[in-house]
């Protein structure tokens, strides 16, 4: 499996990455997350990311070798520092045989993500 | 390139904004539990102890499991509860 | 909701459609079909899609106002006629709040469109 | 620009193949149910009988409820079960 993770401050394009679909490659999954203008019910313009890094790209790949082994290439990206309103935080990229294994990853991989990757969303500092 | 003498400990979010600093540098001479550096951290940093009581200890970038100890060379983290994504 | 239903012999791109993110949209997840080099398998070069077109997209339409009703916009584009193995037969774009909703919802659509839409799959020609 | 004294009938994937024909005009002067249609198709075009045993009709763009009768005008589509995506 082609296992791909970067967290950097670097914007995170809409492709997520470019991948060589392979040709038994029938399902291909790109989920983007954006910072929304309300956080804890309050309007903001941005959100603060940190991440502890070399932490949370060992804890993305234990994830990905764990749950994806249905999965032909995962790639994730996770910008923090200063990310506005709209942007993408997070990029996800799953290529599987089938769309069911793709989904089934991306659900498992964004509860995992939430509960024990060492990143941290904070508020925008006042 | 880790003191042998000294464990390294990183702060992370609220528990960094509360101890005032991202990193300390603690002599340790022998292995120590997790219940021992809780109580070493909460003495010395004021008002961390609800942060030690939610938040998890990672070592060399892996969490600890509970009964695992801590020797000096190490890179222990504390982890509040993260919220990434 | 922002509802768009393509059905065409146009490739389809890889982000589906340009989308123009809401404020609220935490979640943009997109998923592509592709063609896989195996069919019943036997090796393949291509597969040709028809479609009843009108009612296809009516079909389409109908199941996104049915199920979608937590989400804020979806793109679907099926292309048909002959398409190449590794290309993209189907995309769907989905912008909702919360990424949950978002990936219900992709499950659901994708179960009903291959039970109720009046679009054929069929091998190659010998 | 229905004609009010037929009923088109459309074809699809293995009912075209089968048919010979993607389209027909079935005189039509009064209301039909289904299984007189079915009938009428399966008479006239030789080994249609199984496609019809697993297809489902459509009524001007939508399926047709089991009970629901054509009417001259109408366009009707024979649909074989569907493969999308």
């Amino acid at each position: 499996m082609v296992i791909a993770v970067h967290i950097s401050e670097a914007p995170v394009r809409e492709n997520v990455a470019p991948v060589s679909t392979g040709t038994e490659d029938g399902a291909d999954l790109i989920f983007l997350g954006r910072v929304r203008a309300t956080e804890a019910g309050l309007p903001i313009t941005h959100l603060v990311y940190e991440a502890y890094q070399p932490m949370a790209e060992n804890e993305i790949h234990r994830i990905i070798a764990e749950s994806a082994t249905e999965c032909r290439e995962v790639h994730v990206v996770h910008r923090i520092g200063t990310i506005p309103v709209g942007e993408i935080a997070i990029g996800v990229r799953i290529l599987s045989p089938h769309r069911r294994e793709a989904i089934r990853f991306l659900e498992i991989f964004m509860d995992r993500l939430k509960t024990d990757v060492p990143i941290w969303k904070m508020g925008p500092m006042p | 390139m880790s003191d042998p003498l000294t464990l390294r400990v990183l702060f992370f979010s609220s528990a960094r904004d509360i101890a005032g600093t991202s990193e300390i540098s603690m002599p340790c001479s022998a292995s120590i539990t997790q219940p021992e550096l809780r109580k070493k951290l909460s003495d010395q940093f004021f008002g961390l102890a609800p942060v030690l009581a939610t938040a998890r200890f990672a070592r060399n970038h892996c969490y600890a499991t509970p009964d695992e100890c801590f020797v000096p060379g190490d890179e222990i983290a504390l982890i509040p509860p993260v919220s990434g994504g």
